[in-house]
C-alpha cells in the first residue's frame, strides 16, 4: 500500500501503458506545455515525440486518427484535455469508435482508450460541462469515471486491456486527492460498483467526484447517527446496479448525487433502475442532487450556487428520511 | 469534361512536381510495361464491378436489398486503375459508394450480394450492408456513410504504418462533397504534419449528391486544395483507367517512400442517381447521354480489340463468366441464412462482452 | 379543417415563415436536389438562392453561419438532414447556440430552427440513431418533437417566433401521415404536452412517431376492454409532465416508449419524474419500451427486433397491467 | 521574427494582389495621412491595454478576479490597428484572448473589470468572465473560448450583413491554433464560396498554447492556407501599429467592396504565458526577452516622441490619465454589485421563458 494522489495513480497508469510499445499518447499540449494538468509531464522527454504526440488543436483529428491506429494494431490513448472540447470529435466516438465493431459484423475492434477531463472553476459556460448521460448512451461505449488513485489505476489497466473503445473520465478537481494504492498489478474490472461506505439508514448512490463530497456528507450526518451507506457506481456503461441494489433493499430509501444537469443526466437513469428494480423495497421517493440546469455562470456567487456541495447532499437526505 | 482532363500539380512547387501530361497513356506502352494479361485483369475488375451493380439495381427493385444503395457505374476506372497500385500489405478505406472498391480489392463477390442481402454470410455478416462492405483480411478497412469522417480514420492506419514500419500504404476514396467538412483538412494537415504514407483519392464526379460542384465548393479544383498543407496533388482524367493506374501508382510510390500524403482528384462522373431513390432533378439527360459515350468500361473494352489484346469473342466469353459468378453470388446470397440473435446482445456490441450486460436481456 | 400529411403541414409552416423577410433556410441538397424528403421540394425556384441555401457538406458550418446570422437579426432555418450528422454540429449548437444568450448575460438571443430527422429503414448503425435525450439535456435549448401534422405546423409557428434556439425533431418515418389541421394561424405553445387519447386503466407517456403506435396498441386492447390513456408531450424541453402526471393519478399504471436507446434515453428521465411527481400513486413499476440497446443492424430481422413495434406496446401493457 | 515580417500574397495569382511591402509604413507619412491626434489615439489604445492587463494580472494574483486569464500583452498593435479601420455598423467576433479587441472598440473599462471581478455591472453581467467580453452596441459580438468556432459565427454575421446589405464587414480575430481545426475551414470555404465580408485576423504568435507552430502546422505560413479557397490573404508584421492600420485597411476596404473576404495573418508574440497557470517552458527567457525589446508600445511610444508628434512630458501625461482610469476600473468592479439569483432560472437562460420552467424551482 502507498499513498498517492489520482495524478500520481494516474501518471504510473501511463508508465505501465507505455510499457507497451503499440501504445501511444496524443492529445493537446500534452509534451511542450507540460501538460495541463500535469499528468504528463515528463513524458515528452522520456518517450520522445513518435510516442508523445503533441496533436494541433483538432478534436475530431486526435480521435480519428487513435481510432485509425487502433484498429491497425496499436493501442492508442488519446486525452481531450476538456470534455467541453470533446463535442466537437462526437462525431467520431459515436459513429466511429462505437460503431466499427458491431458494423462490420465483429470482424475488427477499436482498443482505444479516450482520457479527458470534468471540471470547473469560474471558467463559465462552455469550459464547466459534464456530457456523463450522453457517452453512458451510447451501445458500443464502455464509460468509466473513478473516484479514488487506486481505482483510477485499476480502472486505466482495465481499460488498456479492453479491445473496445473505453471512455475514461477523470476530473480536473480531484488530481491531488490523496489515497491508498495497493501494490501489484491488480485491475479493477469494468463494470462493477462498489460500496464505498457502510452504513444502515439510507443510501446514497453516485460516482466520480461526488463520492468524495457524499463522504463529507455522511460525516457530518453521523455525528447525528445517521449512517449513510455509499454505492461508487465507478462505471457508468455497463451500469452495475447490484451493489446500489443490495443497500437500497436494506436501507428502502436513497439519493443519486451525479455532476451534471439533471434533466436527461445519469441521475435519471440510475434513479430509474433503482425505482423498477427496488419497487417493493421503497419508502420514500428518491431525491437527485445535481448540477442547477443553466449554463455554469461565470461570477463565483452564482457558480457556488449551481454546483453540487456537501450542504446540498445532506439537505437532500434529510429529506429523504423525513419523510414519512 | 475535356477541360478537366489531364493531370496537373499544386502546393509549393518544391514538393509538387508529379509530372504532368495531357494524354492517357498509350494503350500500346501499357501492354509492353505490364502485359496483355493484365490489361485484361483490368478490365475484368471494371466489367465484374458493372455487372454486380446492375444486378444489384435489380434486386433492389425485388426489394431483396434495402437500404441506401449507391452506384458506382461509370466510376470503375478510377477505383480499379487507382488500387490495382496497392500490395497486399496496403490499405484501403472508402465512403458508402464502396462496391467497386470492394470488387477491384478482390472481396468475394458472394459474401458481398449476402451483404446486401442481410445475411450472415455477407463480409460483414448483414450487419452493415451496402455502405459497409469490408474485409479486414484484405486490409479493406471498410465503406463508411458520414461524409468526410473516414479519412481521418485511414490517416490513423497510415499513422500505424509509419510506427509499425510495415512499409504499407493507405488509400482512401471520397467525394468532390467531401472536400468542404472539416474532417478533410484535418486530414490533410496530420498526414502532411507527421509525412504519412496516405493517398488521398477524390472522385470528383461533380455532383455532392444534387449540389453541383461549384454550388458547394469555393474552388472546384478539388486538388488544389492540398496546397494549403504543401502537398503534393494532381488532377487526373479518372475515366481512363490505364492513366489512373499510371498517374495514381506515381502517388503510391511517392508516399510508400516516405515522402509524404498526395492528393489525387480523379475526374470522372455517375452514370446513376446518387442512390436508389434520386429523380436526378439537378442534370439533363443530355448530359448524362453525353457522359455515358465517354463509358470508361466500355471504351476500354473497344480498345483492347482494336489493337488486339482481345478478339471480340474471347472477351464475350470473359463477359459470360462474369455474368455467371454475379448470378451465383445472388443464389449464394439467397441460399445463405440470415444472422443470428446474438448480434442483439453484448456479444454482438462489444469484442470482449462484460460480466455486467449493456443490453437488458429481459427487455420486452 | 384540412387533412393533410405531415409534409405538407411541414411545406406550409415553412412557406409561412419564408413571409418573413428575414427568414432563410440552409442545408444540404435542399434545393438544387430536390430535398432529400421532399418538404422544400419548389422551395429554390420559388425564393432563389439567396433564401434557399444549398450548403456544402459541412454541418458545423451549416449551424454556424445560422447562428451567426440570427444574433445579427436574420431568422434562419438550419435543416440537418439526418440527425446523425448533428453529431458534427454538436459544439456549435451545445457551446454555442444553447449558451450564447446567458453567457454574454442576456444581451443578445439565437433566434435558430433546427429541424432534422430521426428515423431508419435498413440504413445501418451509422444512420438510424436519434438523439433526443442529449437535445434534451442542454439548458438554453428548446426541443420539440411533434407527432401530428397538426402539432407540426402550431409547433413550428411557436419555433419560428421564439427568440431561443429551438431543436425541431421530426422523423424520416412520418412525413406521410395524414392528420386533420385546424385553419387559421393557430400556435402550439412549446413545452405543453397534450392527452392524445382517453383512457381508465393504463397511461402510455410518448411522443413523436411512437404515438402513432401508442394508438394502434390502444386500438388492440380495446377490444379486449383494456383502455389506454396515451400522453403526447410534443416537446422534450422543458418537460411539461402535467397531463401524464394527472393521468397516472388516474390510472395509477403507466408505460413510457420513445424511440431511442432505454440506458439514459428520455424514458429514464420521464418515468424518474412520474415516480418522483406521482409516487404515491404507485401500483407497479413503471415499463419502458425503447431500441433495443445495440447500433442498429442492416439486416432486416434484426433491424425488426430492435426497433420499437406495436407487439412490444401492447406486451408492455399486459405486463404492467397484470402485476398484482 | 525578422523573416517572418513583411505582407505578402497568397491564393490564386489573380486574386490575391494586395501590394507586398518590406518596411512599415514611415511614420512621417502617416503624420499626413491620418494627423497627429489619430496617432496619439492609436498610442493611447494600446497603452491603456497595457496597463488595464497589468492591473488585471495584478487582481488575478490577489484573487479578485477568477477563471482563466489570457492577457494579449505584446500583441496591442495588431488589435489596435485592425480595428481602427471599422466603422460603427461593422462587426467584430474574438476569442478568449478578447481584451485588447474589446478596448480598442472602445468597450467601457469599468464595465469590463467589472466582468472580471463576476459583478452586475459587467458587460455580461458577470455570467462570461474574461473570455467573454461583449457589447452588442458595437457590434462586439464577444469573445469564444473554443478555439475555431467562433469563425463560422463571424461569418454568418457576415452573410446577415450581405443579406441585409447593411454595407457592414466583420472582423474576426483567432489565433495560429485556430488554424488546423476544421471549423477554420469550414469558414473559409463559405465565406469565399458566397463572397461574404469578411476580414479573418489571424494573430500568429508562434504558439498555440505552448505548442510551436511547427509542430501544429504542417504550414507555418499560416495566410498561405487561403489558397485552398481561392482567398486574398496577406501576411504582415502585426507589431507595427501603422502597418497592421494600412494593410488591414485595405483588406476591410475589399471586402466592404463586396469582392469577397481576406485572410489576414499578422505576425506577433505573447509577452506573458498562455494564461496565468503557464509555466512557459517551451520557450526561452531569452527568447522572450528579445521580442520584449521590440515592445510595439513602447516603440511606437518613443517614435511619436522623435518625430515631434507629441513630447515627453505630453505623454507622461496621458498616461497619467490612463493609470487613473485603470483605478477607477477597479473602484468601480470593486464597489458593483454581485449578479442576481435570477440567473438561476429560466430568466436567465432564455429571452423567452416558458410556462413550463426548464429549471426545477424546488430544487436542493
Ligand atoms: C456528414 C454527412 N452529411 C451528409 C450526409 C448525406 N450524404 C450522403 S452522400 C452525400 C453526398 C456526397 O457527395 P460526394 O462526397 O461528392 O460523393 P459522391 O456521392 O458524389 O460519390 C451526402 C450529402 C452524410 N452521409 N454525412
Ligand atoms: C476546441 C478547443 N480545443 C482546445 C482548447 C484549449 N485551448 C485554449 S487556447 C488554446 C491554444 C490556442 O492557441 P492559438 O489559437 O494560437 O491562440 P493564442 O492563445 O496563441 O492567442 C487551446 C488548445 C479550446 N479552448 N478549444
Ligand atoms: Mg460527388
Ligand atoms: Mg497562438
Amino acid at each position: 500500500m502507498a499513498v498517492m494522489t489520482v495524478r500520481e495513480a494516474l501518471q504510473k497508469a501511463l508508465h505501465e501503458a507505455m510499457a507497451d510499445e503499440r501504445t501511444f499518447i496524443i492529445g493537446e499540449d500534452i509534451g511542450h506545455y507540460g501538460s495541463t494538468y500535469g499528468v504528463t509531464a515528463g513524458f515528452l522527454e522520456k518517450y520522445g515525440p513518435d510516442r508523445l504526440r503533441d496533436a494541433p488543436i483538432a478534436e475530431a483529428g486526435i480521435l480519428g486518427v487513435a481510432i485509425g491506429a487502433a484498429m491497425a494494431g496499436m493501442r492508442p490513448i488519446a486525452e481531450i484535455m476538456s470534455v467541453n472540447f470533446s463535442l466537437l470529435a462526437f462525431d467520431m466516438i459515436i459513429n466511429h469508435a462505437a460503431k466499427i465493431y458491431s458494423m462490420f459484423g465483429g470482424k475488427f475492434s477499436v482498443p482505444l482508450v479516450m482520457r479527458t477531463t470534468n471540471g470547473w472553476t469560474q471558467l463559465s459556460a462552455t469550459h464547466s460541462q459534464t456530457f456523463d448521460s450522453m457517452f453512458a448512451h451510447i451501445p458500443g461505449l464502455k464509460v468509466v469515471a473513478p473516484a479514488t488513485p487506486a481505482d483510477m489505476l485499476g480502472l486505466f489497466r482495465a481499460s488498456m486491456a479492453d479491445p473496445d473503445p473505453v471512455i475514461f473520465i477523470e476530473h480536473t478537481l480531484m488530481y491531488g486527492i490523496k489515497g491508498e494504492v495497493p501494490d501489484g498489478d491488480y485491475v479493477i474490472p469494468i463494470g462493477k460498483s462498489v460500496l464505498s461506505r457502510e452504513g444502515r439508514h439510507i443510501t446514497v448512490v453516485t460516482y466520480s467526484r461526488m463520492v468524495h463530497l457524499a463522504h463529507q456528507a455522511a460525516d457530518i450526518l453521523a455525528q447525528e447517527g445517521i449512517e449513510v451507506e455509499i454505492v461508487d457506481l465507478r462505471t457508468l456503461r455497463p451500469l452495475d446496479m447490484s451493489v446500489a441494489l443490495e443497500s437500497f433493499k436494506k436501507t428502502n430509501r436513497a439519493v443519486v448525487v451525479t455532476e451534471d444537469w439533471q434533466s436527461y443526466g445519469t441521475s435519471a437513469e440510475i434513479a430509474t433502475r433503482l425505482y423498477e428494480h427496488g419497487f417493493d423495497y421503497l419508502d420514500a421517493p428518491i431525491q437527485r442532487v445535481n448540477f442547477r440546469e443553466v449554463p455554469m455562470p461565470y461570477a463565483k456567487n452564482l457558480e457556488q450556487q449551481v454546483v453540487v456541495t456537501t450542504e446540498r447532499i445532506v439537505a437532500a437526505i434529510r429529506k429523504v428520511l423525513h419523510r414519512t | 469534361m475535356q477541360k478537366r482532363r489531364g493531370a496537373t500539380s499544386a502546393g509549393a512547387p518544391a514538393t509538387s512536381s508529379l509530372r504532368s501530361t495531357m494524354s492517357s497513356t498509350p494503350l500500346s506502352r501499357a501492354r509492353k510495361e505490364l502485359g496483355d494479361a493484365h490489361l485484361v485483369e483490368l478490365y475484368r475488375q471494371m466489367m465484374l464491378i458493372r455487372r454486380f451493380e446492375e444486378k444489384c439495381q435489380e434486386m433492389y427493385t425485388r426489394s431483396k436489398i434495402g437500404g441506401f444503395l449507391h452506384l458506382y457505374v461509370g466510376e470503375e476506372a478510377t477505383g480499379v486503375g487507382a488500387i490495382s497500385n496497392l500490395q497486399p500489405q496496403d490499405h484501403i478505406f472508402t465512403h458508402y459508394r464502396d462496391h467497386g472498391h470492394a470488387i477491384a480489392r478482390g472481396l468475394d463477390i458472394n459474401a458481398l450480394m449476402a451483404e446486401l442481402f442481410g445475411r450472415d454470410t455477407g463480409s460483414g455478416r448483414g450487419l452493415g450492408g451496402s455502405m459497409h462492405f469490408a474485409d479486414v483480411t484484405k486490409n479493406f478497412w471498410g465503406g463508411y456513410a458520414i461524409v468526410g469522417s473516414h479519412l481521418l480514420l485511414a490517416v490513423g492506419v497510415g499513422l500505424a504504418c509509419q510506427m509499425q514500419k510495415t512499409n504499407g500504404v493507405v488509400m482512401v476514396f471520397f467525394g468532390d462533397g467531401a472536400t468542404n467538412g472539416g474532417e478533410f483538412y484535418e486530414a490533410l494537415n496530420f498526414a502532411q504534419l507527421w509525412k504519412l504514407p496516405v493517398v488521398f483519392v477524390c472522385e470528383n464526379n461533380l455532383y455532392a449528391m444534387g449540389t453541383p460542384l461549384e454550388v458547394h465548393s469555393a474552388v472546384t479544383e478539388i486538388y488544389r486544395k492540398a496546397s494549403a498543407f504543401d502537398m503534393k496533388a494532381m488532377r487526373i482524367d479518372g475515366n481512363d483507367v490505364l492513366e489512373v493506374r499510371e498517374q495514381v501508382g506515381e502517388a503510391v510510390d511517392y508516399a510508400r517512400s516516405g515522402k509524404g500524403p498526395v492528393l489525387v482528384e480523379a475526374m470522372t462522373y455517375r452514370f446513376r442517381g446518387h442512390s436508389a431513390q434520386d429523380t436526378q432533378k439537378y442534370r439533363s439527360k443530355e448530359d448524362v447521354e453525353q457522359h455515358r459515350q465517354q463509358d470508361p468500361v466500355m471504351r476500354f473494352r473497344q480498345s483492347l480489340i482494336d489493337v488486339g489484346v482481345q478478339t471480340a469473342a474471347e472477351i464475350d466469353a470473359l463477359d459470360a463468366v462474369i455474368d455467371e459468378q454475379v448470378e451465383e453470388s445472388v443464389r449464394f446470397a439467397d441460399e445463405s441464412p440470415v444472422p443470428g440473435n446474438e448480434w442483439l446482445t453484448d456479444q454482438g456490441i462489444y469484442a470482449a462482452p462484460l460480466e455486467t450486460p449493456t443490453v437488458d436481456p429481459n427487455i420486452i
